[in-house]
């Protein structure tokens, strides 16, 4: 026979001006089971959670129910408090009679019913408790980093140095991301590959970091402590262990005028080609779309040209090289993907997103976005860091930079602020005024938004010492008038239209995604959210987690995120892969499902709707070790305790821990007339 | 089909060469105007400059009655009246206090179920139709199709026919009927609105630039789908001329005139010479048009001479 | 007759299978027969009085099967629906039995009667059926009618209920769910129903009142026809054997309606195809939800 | 007087079990609470961790012990917990709600809603709607008088748990 102990609290107030906790405490004295019934000023305090304690010792209770605030807030609390007393934690369980009674009704008798409906909801449930133990499950020590920019490498390299083996994958022939672009970076103007190459270098050196480059995560199977990770290593045609870096290939390739990705496609590369001189690894790769062999190929024609075979003194080209796959075991995975930058064309690549009709839509040439004015700064960009417009190779003297493209617009389908754009603006115009000594920098933006250590100092400088010119207001529309790039906007302080003339534009367009985040995000099972961004496990307390146990997130593939923040997330996963590695053994909570094996049918409708794979077939064997029966077996250390699995199972052979039909019938037995 | 037609102050007086381009071109479209009974102002400039109330309900009024007569859709071919239709329709769906308030004040029914429909996005749905009267193709003719403010906007107004920022249906309507839409820059700036009596120098200065825009392109005529707009742009030549804002002479169409042109319509019945600038050199220049046959215009612009 | 005859001998006799599952003529009409010899094979009859879904029969917790190890199933086209129904559901492994499709142009209602085919006699699930064999079959012999055309009578039956107002229904309902013993007759033959301890068994929790009244039989009917949404195949059995003359094949055939509106999902004999509860769209319509 | 007994000196007042997820629906109705959203008394919460984990049986035991409306809500699409439990659900609901809806039951007694842990003021219409919506069906005897045990009718003696309740003729 169960021996219930119900503590009602008045949280102070809160609860006691609306219920009268006394006579809920009094009513709950009447359900059968029920041998202690209390109500106190502060259940939480360490004064009420000691009366918890003593009744358990005292009353030799089997179940205890607090009819107090939410269990989202003190369910840890109290069930702490149950196991201090020697009771399994499992079965204490919470009845909401604040945020769910208290506080939402104001007709104290009214409440007061209410609340004791509640409280015995909950201790018809506890009645059907049962001690249920932590689960234990082991670990695979090594870390899976899906990405190569800063974020990523942030994140090898700590989990590297904190004594554990990392797979770090990356999409592109090189590591170092979009931070690799980068000029000179906010808000101490440092170079961006002074500081980041060696970090580049270290990974490909760290004897705990294998580099997968060139390669994409293929599929992932498993579950915390447990992935089996496929991965794609993409065809180079170069064999990465002859190859020696010389280059000799890139110069005696014929196709030189491809786009540089790396240049946003103000400068040109070659047809086998290393996307930038400090690429790590250094290794060439030949884009197959653009080398004259394989466009022959395409079209069944034999192979020429091989020009970079015939220059290449160590035989390393291998044009039928092929894709390969490989598999790794690990117990963590990062997700460090990063972002692209929208772009204000007609055409879009969801249908929520809008282009800017108001700027035709991306055609006039001098208009050109954050990333590519990166490269036109850069030293070792296609302009040797002269600021010259794509057009017609001029020094632009007048430059206009419009923020908020994209971003903040609900309109163009993007309705979040990308962060970066107010700060990385301040600084471009900062270059810009450094190297065009008699040019003017404008800048229209929305508001600036410069919350960050030395941020707000950093844009004040760049308006009042190095004299660019801010006009708090929207561009409504842009064309182009010879040479000239027209500009109508209003400035919003003054009250005014403004025409102006500029010879170039620069767009601080919002912050997006990678392409392919969804099919990732997909073969993980993290959720994303509607633009794409992977959603963390929860926005404050769990900000680098993501709802799947085991996966983590860092830059700015889960929100707009700027260097130090990338920097920062990418140690906090690390920091998160280290504690999850410390042990051998990894402990989770009891609510997971259970199958009934006598029950089971075998007709696996649970496997169907389990979104995590946590539904395996057992095999029932006789005694001469044939298999009689097949039956479904939930994986503990899979099962994230939905419960989706019971509701469709037809003979309910499978039970959620801590919500099973029992406990549910109970409840609604409790509410009956 | 059948259309309801709500002709606004304009289509009667200002621009009266606008209702008959467009009557002349409906005919030959297998399109019936019915028109909107004892239909009052839509309100424009004055009554939602006063009351928003009023700016609500004088509209509503006329959408009611149109809805007494059965018409699922009207169309307005005054942007002015367009937009004040269209978004008093808007605006009493989205407010529920504001449709009861307005069935006060009109004493009726209102159901608030009548489409309103612009002159662009009835011809956008035409576009065959126009193509296959296209008699008499404008192929010279290079027009810069002017939208102004209100025929494209708000998006939530209009319902999305054409894009707010960059629409096309104009263009897209003056090449079915054969012309050559020139790629211009100021097609949705602001010509001045209402205030060409009030703030004539705005007007001057904002219409100027962009005639001068559509003649930098190369136009040899503005085409508009707005009585204020073809005043502002068209009227207002003379003082531009005066204050030396503008040299030359722009002729300033109906979008409906050009549709009529393409269809072999006699100017005449078209009202091509009814401007204030002689659309002379747009007849000579369209094929199989005599120049002859626009003789009217010129006298036209002799009154236009007499009036700046 | 003759063909299905020496198929069914020729398997008995080259010990592909030890038994032949099919019907034979009983003392009142067709009946379910088992055939383990392959002199018995002589007994094997297939007409329009075979109405049986005999693929009750496979289902693994039947000790009959288990005890002959590989059989042979003479199968019509409804039936192969719900064979693909327990191979989808991993119940029969399929290469552990031999299906013999017969061709078939509908049957009658009662398979104790000898009234001929006839529009007036053919069992009401036969009339729309577009299928003549099953496309499972290992073998298929004979030769069909050319069917019946719908719609049926419980289609016409369920629009006129649902044109009626929701009193009108439950009125309807609760004087046909009041019939109900409980004898779960309908259970017991559906070839879909094939729990070892069916929910209905269970004491605790007691989801569904044992006592026969209307209120447990509500649930239990409900449940029934929650567990068949989507898998249901159609075969009219529940209804055939109910002792009370319950109309069970609205209410799963109003379902099946649902499903394929809702899911463009039409009970397939392609194991393969995936049931539409247990899996989802994106998209799927949520109409009903604020 | 019994605590359990609802209010019914202005009129009948309904009984409301609502089954809500944990994480959206249940937080959003936390949320409710420390916005100090006002709502009508008459919604019973029963958590569960997910709307995957709701069983029609939950619902027509609901109705047999006395309830004269049901809310079920979860996660919007895309916001599940666990990924996808709220898509199995809803079609497990609209299945479910189609069939009550052919066996009589009136479906404005059943409401279905996607509330989501921000969604407090939501939460609160939700629940206001339902009661007002049940409120004016009045309550559900029409299943709970479906007892007609047997032996009742034909001895008279009424099941100690029909006290009070009206019996059927």
């Amino acid at each position: 026979m169960a021996r219930i102990g119900v503590f009602v609290c008045h949280c102070g107030e809160n609860i006691g001006r609306t219920v009268d906790c006394h006579g809920v405490a009094e009513a709950c004295k009447d359900v059968p089971g029920v041998v202690h019934s209390v109500d106190y000023k502060y259940m939480c305090s360490d004064p009420g959670q000691q009366m918890v304690k003593n009744a358990i010792a005292e009353k030799g209770l089997t179940g205890v129910v607090v009819a107090a605030c939410s269990p989202h807030m003190h369910e840890k609390t109290f069930r702490r408090a149950t196991a201090g007393a020697g009771l399994n934690p499992f079965l204490c369980e919470m009845a909401n009679v604040r945020e769910h009674c208290s506080w939402i009704h104001e007709d104290r008798e009214k409440a007061t019913v209410k609340a004791v409906d509640i409280t015995k909801t909950i201790i018809e449930k506890v009645k059907r408790n049962v001690p249920l133990n932590t689960i234990r499950i082991p670990v695979t020590r090594r870390a899976l980093v899906i990405g190569g920019g800063i974020a990523g490498i942030q994140a090898a390299l700590d989990i590297a140095d904190g004594g554990r083996e990392v797979i770090l994958v990356e999409k592109g022939p090189s590591i170092g991301g979009h931070m690799s672009q980068l000029s000179e970076t906010f808000p101490t103007l440092d170079c961006s590959q002074c500081i980041l190459t060696p970090r580049m270098v270290e990974v490909y050196q760290h004897p705990r970091i294998k580099l997968y480059a060139y390669s994409e995560v293929e599929s992932v199977e498993g579950y915390i402590g447990n992935f089996k990770v496929t991965v794609r290593r993409k065809a180079r045609s170069v064999d990465e262990d002859k190859c020696n870096g010389c280059g000799a290939c890139t110069q005696v390739c014929p196709n030189k005028k491809i786009p540089s990705e790396f240049d946003c496609g103000l400068g040109k590369r070659t047809a086998i080609y290393v996307p930038f001189p400090q690429a790590v690894p250094n290794l060439p790769t030949v884009d197959r779309n653009k080398c004259l062999l394989f466009m022959n190929r395409a079209k069944g024609r034999p192979d020429t040209c091989k020009k970079c075979a015939d220059a290449c003194a160590k035989g390393a080209i291998d044009f039928d090289q092929q894709d390969r796959l490989v598999t790794e075991d690990v117990g963590a995975i990062v997700v460090a993907t990063g972002y692209q930058l929208y772009t204000i064309g007609k055409d879009q690549p969801k249908d929520n997103l809008k282009g800017y009709g108001e700027y035709g839509y991306g055609t006039i040439p001098d208009v050109i976005d954050g990333l590519q004015f990166e490269r036109l700064a850069s030293a070792s960009g296609p302009t040797s860091g002269k600021i010259l417009r794509p057009s017609d190779g001029k020094e632009p003297k007048r430059i206009v930079f419009l923020q908020c493209i994209g971003s903040r617009d609900p309109q163009k389908g993007m309705e979040y602020c990308s962060k970066i754009c107010c700060m990385y603006v301040a600084k471009h115009t900062m270059l810009y005024h450094h190297k065009v000594h008699d040019g003017q920098a404008t800048v229209f933006y929305m508001d600036i938004r410069a919350a960050g250590k030395g941020y707000e100092e950093f844009s004040r400088r760049a308006i009042e010492e190095e004299g660019a010119q801010y006009i708090r207001g929207r561009v409504s529309r842009m064309w182009r008038e010879g040479d000239v790039i027209k500009i109508l906007g209003f400035d919003t302080l003054e009250g005014e239209p403004i025409e102006m003339d500029a010879d170039m534009v620069v767009l601080a367009t919002a912050m997006r995604p990678q392409p392919g985040i969804d099919a990732l995000a997909q073969k993980l099972s993290v959720s994303y959210d509607q633009h794409g961004f992977i959603n963390e496990a929860h926005p404050k307390l769990r900000p680098v987690e993501t709802n799947t146990a085991g996966i983590f997130v860092a830059g700015a593939c889960q929100a707009p995120r700027d260097i130090p923040d990338a920097v920062a997330m990418a140690s906090a996963t690390a920091s998160k892969v280290l504690g999850l590695f410390a042990n051998e053994m990894l402990e989770r909570e009891p609510t997971v499902a259970c199958v009934n094996e006598a029950n089971c049918a075998g007709c696996f409708h649970c496997e169907r709707v389990c979104a995590y794979g946590a539904v395996e077939h057992k095999d029932i064997k006789d005694r001469a070790g044939n298999v009689v029966r097949v039956i479904a077996y939930v994986n503990p250390g899979v099962c994230q305790g939905c419960g989706t699995c019971q509701a469709t199972c037809p003979s309910k052979s499978v039970e959620l821990q801590g919500f099973t039909d029992e406990q549910i019938w109970g409840e609604i037995q409790a509410l009956g007339v | 089909m059948k259309i309801g037609y709500f002709p606004g102050c304009s289509l009667h007086g200002l621009s009266r060469e606008y209702e008959e381009s467009l009557k002349a071109i409906v005919a030959g479209l297998d399109t019936e105007l019915v028109e909107v009974d004892d239909w009052s102002c839509c309100g424009a400039s004055s009554a939602h400059g006063s009351s928003h109330l009023l700016g609500v309900a004088l509209p509503a009024r006329n959408l009611a009655i149109a809805e007494e007569q059965g018409l699922p859709e009207v169309l307005a071919p005054c942007a002015a009246c367009y937009a004040r239709l269209a978004s008093a329709r808007h605006e009493i769906s989205e407010d529920p206090q504001l449709a009861g308030r307005v069935n006060n004040v009109l004493v009726r029914d209102f159901k608030n179920t009548v489409r309103v429909r612009s002159i662009l996005e009835v011809l956008k749905g035409q576009i065959a139709g126009i193509k296959a009267r296209a008699t008499n193709p404008l192929k010279d003719l290079k027009v810069a199709c002017y939208y102004g403010c209100l025929l494209v906007r708000p998006v939530q107004v209009t319902g999305g026919y054409d894009d707010p920022e960059d629409p096309s249906s104009m263009e897209d309507i003056c090449k079915a009927a054969g012309a050559v839409p020139v790629k211009w820059n100021r097609r949705l700036d602001c010509c001045g609105g209402g205030l060409s009596m009030s703030r004539t120098g705005s007007v001057v200065r904002l219409s100027a630039a962009i005639l001068k825009d559509a003649k930098a392109a190369g136009a040899d005529a503005v085409v508009v789908a707005c009585p204020m707009c073809h005043s502002n742009l068209d009227f207002r030549q003379k003082a531009m001329k005066h204050r030396g804002a503008w040299e030359g002479d722009m002729p300033v169409l109906f979008l409906t005139q050009v549709v009529g042109m393409s269809m072999g319509i006699d100017p005449k019945t078209l009202g091509m010479g009814r401007h204030f600038v002689s659309t002379d050199s747009v007849l000579a220049r369209t094929a199989g048009t005599g120049s002859g046959s626009g003789t009217g215009t010129n006298s036209a612009a002799a009154v236009a001479g007499e009036v700046g | 007759m003759t063909e299905l005859r020496e198929l069914a001998r020729r398997l008995l006799s080259e010990g592909t299978v030890n038994a032949v599952l099919g019907w034979e003529e009983g003392p009142r009409g067709a009946r379910p027969a088992f055939v383990t010899t392959p002199e018995g094979a002589d007994t094997l009859i297939f007409d329009h009085r075979c109405v049986h879904n005999l693929a009750s029969y496979l289902s693994p917790r039947r000790p009959h099967l288990k005890r002959l190890g590989k059989v042979a199933m003479v199968l019509k086209p409804c039936d192969a629906r719900a064979v693909a129904g327990l191979i989808r559901e991993t119940q029969i492994p399929r290469d552990k039995v031999v299906l013999i499709g017969v061709r078939c142009g509908g049957v009658i209602t009662d398979p104790d009667s000898t009234a001929p085919l006839t529009e007036a006699t053919v069992a009401d699930r036969c009339r729309g059926c577009p299928d003549r064999e099953g496309h499972l079959a290992d073998h298929t012999v004979g030769t069909a009618g050319p069917g019946f055309a719908g719609p049926s009578k419980r289609a016409q039956k369920i629009e006129e209920l649902a044109a009626a107002p929701a009193e009108k229904r439950w009125a309807f309902w609760q004087s046909e769910l009041e019939k109900c013993v409980r004898c779960h007759a309908c259970r017991q033959v559906c070839p879909m129903c094939y729990c070892d301890r069916c929910l209905a068994d269970k004491t605790q929790p007691r989801w569904i009142e044992s006592s026969p009244h209307a209120r447990g039989n509500m649930a239990w009917h409900v449940a029934r026809a929650m567990h068949l949404a989507g898998r249901c195949v159609d075969c009219g059995e529940c209804e055939r054997v109910c002792p009370e003359g319950i109309p069970l094949g609205l209410i799963t055939r109003k379902i099946a309606q649902v499903v394929s509106e809702r899911y463009d999902f039409r009970p397939s004999d392609d194991p393969a195809v995936p049931a539409p509860v247990g899996t989802y769209r994106m998209d799927d319509p949520q109409e009903f939800i604020l | 007087m019994d605590a359990t007994t609802p209010a019914v000196a202005g009129g009948f007042e309904p009984r409301i079990t609502a089954f809500v997820c944990n994480w959206c629906t249940y937080t959003g109705a936390d949320l409710a609470g420390t916005s100090r959203l006002q709502m009508a008394s008459n919604v019973r919460i029963i958590r569960l961790p997910c709307t995957g984990r709701i069983d029609p049986m939950f619902i027509t035991k609901a109705f047999e012990r006395g309830a004269d409306g049901i809310i079920v809500s979860g996660c919007h699409p895309a916001d599940c917990h666990y990924n996808a439990g709220n898509y199995h659900a809803r079609r497990r609901f609209a299945i479910f709600r189609e069939l009550m809806d052919f066996l009589g039951v009136d479906t404005g007694r059943i409401t279905f809603s996607w509330v989501s842990a921000s969604e407090g003021g939501k939460w609160r219409d939700v629940v206001n709607d339902a009661v007002t919506r049940v409120r004016a069906l009045g309550p559900f005897t029409d299943y709970r008088k479906l007892v007609v045990d047997p032996v009742a009718t034909a001895t008279g003696v009424v099941p100690p748990e029909h006290v009070g309740k009206e019996v059927p003729a």
